[in-house]
């Protein structure tokens, strides 16, 4: 819970700390890594304390992206309303899809959870009367409206943003708490165990799949308007579905703060990147990708773990409380 | 007589040409403590797996307090009473030892803080309170098996099947569990224990089934069975009597 | 040949096993007995590389093992039977004894040694090319023997080979026993079967809690009493 | 009829990559019980080795671009022995996820580095293969793909022959049920295992170095391969080698038979549900027979 209080006390300080900064550019790299974040705490929900490795988020983030885009757009439907019916729907798909992976693990539910990504993908590509198809659809800028999530300034984005990232950290902190995160603690040790302790091990999957796709639905919905385009190459690609993943892992899973700080590191690397090689793409991907390679080989906490230790390095006494944890 | 607790019969499970358990009858008193042992690859295993609907058996009833069980998963099984340990310690090692406990109680519907005022009772009588907050990463075996037996308690049972739960615990710990046991007992729950140390199954037993080769060959007060006839060839060998003992 | 000094090991930092001495000489087959959960197993997979030796010595042949891989015991000349007799059930009976002969690098000595499994165990012939897997006990028992013979041991360690047969099969298996017993090979065999081991075995050690409670001659060890009482505490 | 008959030798045709790659796939799956993930990468960096052996020099005849297949897959054997000895051997104590994520990782890696090092440009050296096709009364067979197909076809038989006859092969089926069983009976795992992730990597570079006379190089070009890899590997049952090489025939029928009959996009949705289904409903896979459980 303190860390809980920290993390939304240091996005606090992020929020006003953007009121000093006019540069577009560093808005928009700020705004990116909070939408990240909020996916990466989203996946951790699921794959951090469940041990199952999801490659298929982005199913969570094109799904309800789409419905709110086309529903408006096509139908008027108000985009408030429109929001909450694709949260709906990427639940409903979650239902379905955590319903089918019930019973697979490790390298099964990773492939599977890739195939629903590429399946998403393969339906917008094909339906593109409704989709745009490959070219996707942009979305018309008509007025600054909250309830239609326009907003004519790129900070407003990070605003929100900041804040749907403090209430799923809260949520994520409050769940590993909670009767559900028990359980899910107890699945993840062993299957065997939680039917043995009386757990219903399908139920509690399911629901956790549903709770993991909402919050990443509510990043989608907003960010899509801050894209103002609905592009299936990165929305529905598999590449984004296997980043959040990664990023959040280079982060560490097991800290509240990981998934935060993985987006972080992600973006800093594409922003240095781009100023230090700039058309050279790749930089980013090939340093994330080796980070993970370097983190599963040498501190599988990930960049959380190191952070801690570089503090407790600092006192005499500090150190000594980490050396016998580590004996232990 | 009172109506059994459990009561198996004619349950068979083969598993290709091997024939695990064989026509097994057995049925236990709603009171009573009742080792269970047997040679390795009696089928005690087996059985402990048809009990809580790991495996379903491929023939003959299991009834659970009036109530047959087949078709009835182990989640189920163990909300209706019937819960076992595991040989191996089976910490939960991203909750602290008192939240492990505290699941069993969940599971009944408890509040969080119900369910951790009566952990801390289970952990106080099995002399962990000192250990209660702390990761079972840093626990050593006996602890960690403890911690699974106050867990199983937590879920209310009326049954226990304790699959080795005292091996690989110190003479204080052992002690502690088998006075938990016989005090549990007094209260009318059940215990199906597996043991491999006989000082054990003898002090805590009032009867006792053993099997072999996938039956069960006696069932009685524990100082008869062991002077059986078939119990001792089955451990010893067809004429290890030949010999004075 | 084999000589074991204050060994201990044990799984998950539970210690099972504590500063048991064995000894193995040529020629000779030794028995180790004791009830379900005395460490004989655990005892043999230390000795076999297969789990850590935590304290002591293991020495075949002079050489200290108790630090090689776990491939490595199979081609110094110590063939394993585990318990439940570890058939590769999706390979042939034969692959199976192929896969027993990999510690012989010679054809000529691999073709005589299946010729001589296959004298001991005529019943495995007719089944040379079918799957190890669909194997009844007895002959998946026999299997396992075999493979351990392909490999020209010097030693042959038996894990509880009565483990789940009947009886008349028990007697075959300890009819081979006493038939390699008779042909010098040198044996160390972990039974519950009490008294069809000790009729076998040539010295016998009671293992107990992961202690040797007593060892001597099979008379000495059957009238010692240790037995009845670490099996059934009377 | 023609129509038909066309589709499903294209089919075929194009199979015989994705078999080639599902074989490297589950011949490592079938024996390490590890998902290499990064096998794609593998493929691409074969592409890249065969265009850089091509800028050698390509010798006259139809088929004088295929010399660059012998070197290549040298190289990638190596790359592969390496990828053992660095990473997988250590890897194998973590544990499940860590090692999807670390062959994740390295696919996402290797992406990034081909793009640094040789830019995002695509390449396809100047050849006679590209394009060229054999006809056959109203039946034409391109010759690019349909040489991959016959090497993917000779390989399956020549992966047959090892694991069935071969000292390795044994021993390899023996790490595979058991590990622990193999070992007591004198078989090195690490070897076996040095030499599966060899010979995979190797099939990966083979693979790559026989699409480059007719398929773009490019740095994410190896997803175009080892998804329907992936695929193919759980349709066929995961560590069946051989059934992984009709999977991979069939995936390529079913999409030249969609393409052909209904549009290319539906076809991937097809196999994905083809997939899911068989992921399903019979895990175990479609050309593998349920094994007792015992």
């Amino acid at each position: 819970m303190r860390s809980c209080a920290a993390i939304c006390a240091m996005l606090a300080v992020v929020a006003a700390a953007s009121f000093l900064i006019q540069d577009s550019y560093i808005l928009g790299v700020m705004t990116v890594t909070t939408f990240l974040a909020i996916w990466g705490q989203s996946w951790n929900l699921l794959s951090g304390l469940s041990g199952n490795v999801s490659l298929g988020h982005s199913v969570f983030i094109a799904m309800p992206a789409y419905v709110t885009v086309v529903l408006f757009q096509t139908w008027h439907v108000p985009v408030l309303a429109g929001a909450l019916l694709g949260i709906a729907a990427a639940v409903a798909l979650a239902a379905f899809i955590g319903a089918a992976t019930l019973r697979l693990s490790g390298p099964y539910f990773a492939l599977a959870t890739l195939s629903a990504s590429a399946v998403m993908l393969s339906l917008i590509l094909h339906f593109s009367d409704i989709t745009g198809g490959p070219n996707g659809i942009p979305i018309a800028f008509t007025e600054a409206d909250w309830t239609n999530l326009e907003f004519d300034h790129t900070r407003s984005y990070l605003l929100v943003g900041l804040g749907l990232l403090c209430v799923v950290t809260i949520f994520v902190a409050g769940f590993r708490r909670s009767r559900l995160g028990f359980y899910v603690a107890v699945i993840k040790s062993s299957e065997a165990v939680a039917r043995a302790a009386g757990i219903r091990i399908a139920l509690v999957k399911v629901v956790i799949y549903c709770m993991s796709a909402a919050l990443t639905a509510a990043g989608a919905v907003v960010y899509v308007f801050y894209l103002r385009f609905l592009d299936p190459g990165f929305l529905a690609g598999l590449t984004l579905s296997v980043e959040i993943a990664l990023f959040a892992v280079v982060g560490g899973t097991g800290f509240l703060a990981g998934p935060i700080l993985g987006a972080a590191f992600y973006e800093l690397i594409d922003v240095v990147a781009n100023a230090r090689f700039g058309d050279v793409g790749g930089w980013d991907v090939m340093v994330l990708g080796f980070s993970v390679v370097v983190i599963v080989m040498t501190e599988p906490r990930g960049l959380c773990e190191l952070a801690l230790r570089l503090v407790r390095a600092g006192g005499a006494p500090a150190r000594m409380r980490s050396v016998q944890r580590e004996a232990k | 007589m009172p109506e059994p607790l459990l009561a198996l019969r004619g349950v068979c499970k083969s598993f290709g040409a091997v024939r695990s358990l064989v026509d097994v009858d057995l049925v236990i008193a709603p009171s009573s403590v009742v080792g269970l042992i047997g040679p390795n690859g009696a089928g005690k295993s087996t059985l402990i797996n048809i009990l809580t609907g790991v495996y379903q058996p491929d023939s003959g009833s299991v009834i659970f307090g009036g109530k047959d069980l087949v078709g009835v998963s182990t989640a189920q099984r163990a909300r209706l009473g019937l819960v076992r340990t595991f040989q191996r310690p089976s910490p939960i090692v991203d909750l602290s030892a008192i939240e492990g406990v505290m699941v069993g109680g969940l599971v009944r519907g408890l509040s969080r803080t119900d369910a951790r005022a009566e952990a801390q009772a289970h952990l106080a009588r099995l002399g962990l309170r000192a250990e209660a907050e702390r990761s079972p990463r840093t626990l050593p075996t006996g602890r960690l098996k403890l911690l699974d037996f106050a867990r199983v308690l937590m879920l209310r049972p009326k049954l226990v099947l304790l699959d080795e739960l005292m091996s690989g615990l110190s003479g204080g710990e052992l002690e502690i569990v088998l006075d938990t046991i016989d005090a549990l007992a007094a209260e009318g729950i059940v215990f199906l224990v597996v043991e491999h140390l006989m000082e054990v199954i003898q002090r805590l037993s009032r009867s006792l089934v053993v099997m072999d080769a996938g039956s069960v060959i006696a069932h009685g007060p524990p100082e008869q069975v062991v002077r059986d006839r078939r119990v001792v060839e089955a451990y010893l060998g067809s004429d290890a009597l030949a010999t004075p003992c | 040949m084999l000589s074991i000094a204050g060994l201990a090991t044990g799984y998950d930092g539970v210690e099972v096993i504590h500063d048991v001495d064995l000894a193995v000489g040529a020629g000779e087959t030794i028995c180790v007995l004791g009830p379900n959960g005395a460490g004989k197993s655990t005892m043999l997979r230390a000795i076999m590389r297969q789990i850590p030796v935590w304290r002591g010595s293991v020495r075949f042949l002079g050489q200290e093992i108790s630090t090689r891989k776990a491939y490595e015991p199979a081609h110094l000349g110590i063939a394993y039977v585990p318990e439940g007799r570890g058939t590769l059930a999706s390979l042939t009976v034969l692959e199976n004894l192929e896969i027993g002969g990999v510690p012989v690098r010679d054809r000529q000595r691999l073709a005589t040694n299946l010729a001589h499994v296959l004298a001991l165990f005529p019943a495995l012939e007719p089944r040379l090319q079918h799957a190890a897997g669909n194997l009844s006990g007895g002959q998946a028992q026999m299997l396992a023997i075999g493979r351990a013979l392909m490999g020209s041991p010097k030693l042959i360690v038996l894990d509880e080979p009565s483990l789940g047969l009947a009886p008349q099969i028990v007697s075959q298996v300890y009819a081979t026993l006493r038939a390699l017993k008779g042909e010098g090979q040198s044996i160390l065999l972990v039974e519950q079967a009490v008294a069809r081991a000790l009729e076998l075995a040539d010295y016998a050690y009671v293992l107990d809690r992961g202690r040797v409670a007593t060892s001597g001659t099979p008379g000495a060890v059957r009238d010692s009493g240790a037995l009845q009482g670490s099996y059934l505490g009377v | 009829m023609t129509i038909l008959l066309q589709a499903v030798i294209n089919g075929l045709l194009i199979g015989g990559v994705y078999a080639l790659a599902a074989m490297g796939v589950s011949l490592m799956f079938g024996i390490m019980k590890l998902i290499n993930f990064a096998h794609g990468e593998f493929i691409m960096l074969g592409m890249y080795i065969a265009v850089v052996f091509t800028g050698v020099g390509i010798p006259a005849g139809l088929l004088g671009i295929y010399w660059v297949v012998i070197p290549t897959m040298v190289v990638t054997a190596g790359v592969g022995a390496l990828f053992y000895v660095a990473l997988l051997d250590r890897a194998a104590r973590f544990g499940e996820s860590p090692q999807i994520l670390l062959t994740i990782g390295l696919s996402i890696g290797g992406i990034g580095l081909a793009q640094v090092v040789a830019g995002s440009d695509f390449k396809l050296p100047p050849n006679p293969v590209n394009g060229a096709s054999l006809a056959l009364g109203d039946i034409t067979f391109q010759v690019g793909p349909g040489i991959a197909f016959l090497l993917a076809v000779a390989m399956a038989i020549w992966m047959a022959w090892m694991l069935k006859r071969t000292r390795f092969g044994k021993n390899a089926r023996a790490v595979a049920e058991s590990r622990e069983t193999a070992e007591m009976l004198g078989v090195n795992a690490h070897h076996v295992f040095l030499v599966t992730t060899t010979i995979s990597i190797a099939l990966a570079g083979l693979a790559g170095a026989l699409v480059i006379p007719y398929h773009y190089t490019y740095p994410s070009v190896g997803e175009d391969f080892v998804v329907m890899a992936f695929l193919a590997v759980v349709i066929a049952g995961l560590g069946n080698v051989l059934g992984s090489v009709l999977g991979g025939l069939l995936l390529g029928c079913i999409q030249s038979l969609t393409a052909t009959y209904f549009d290319i996009d539906l076809s991937t949705a097809a196999i994905y549900v083809l997939f899911l289904a068989v992921l399903l409903l019979r895990p175990e896979g479609l050309f593998t027979a349920a094994r007792r459980t015992v």
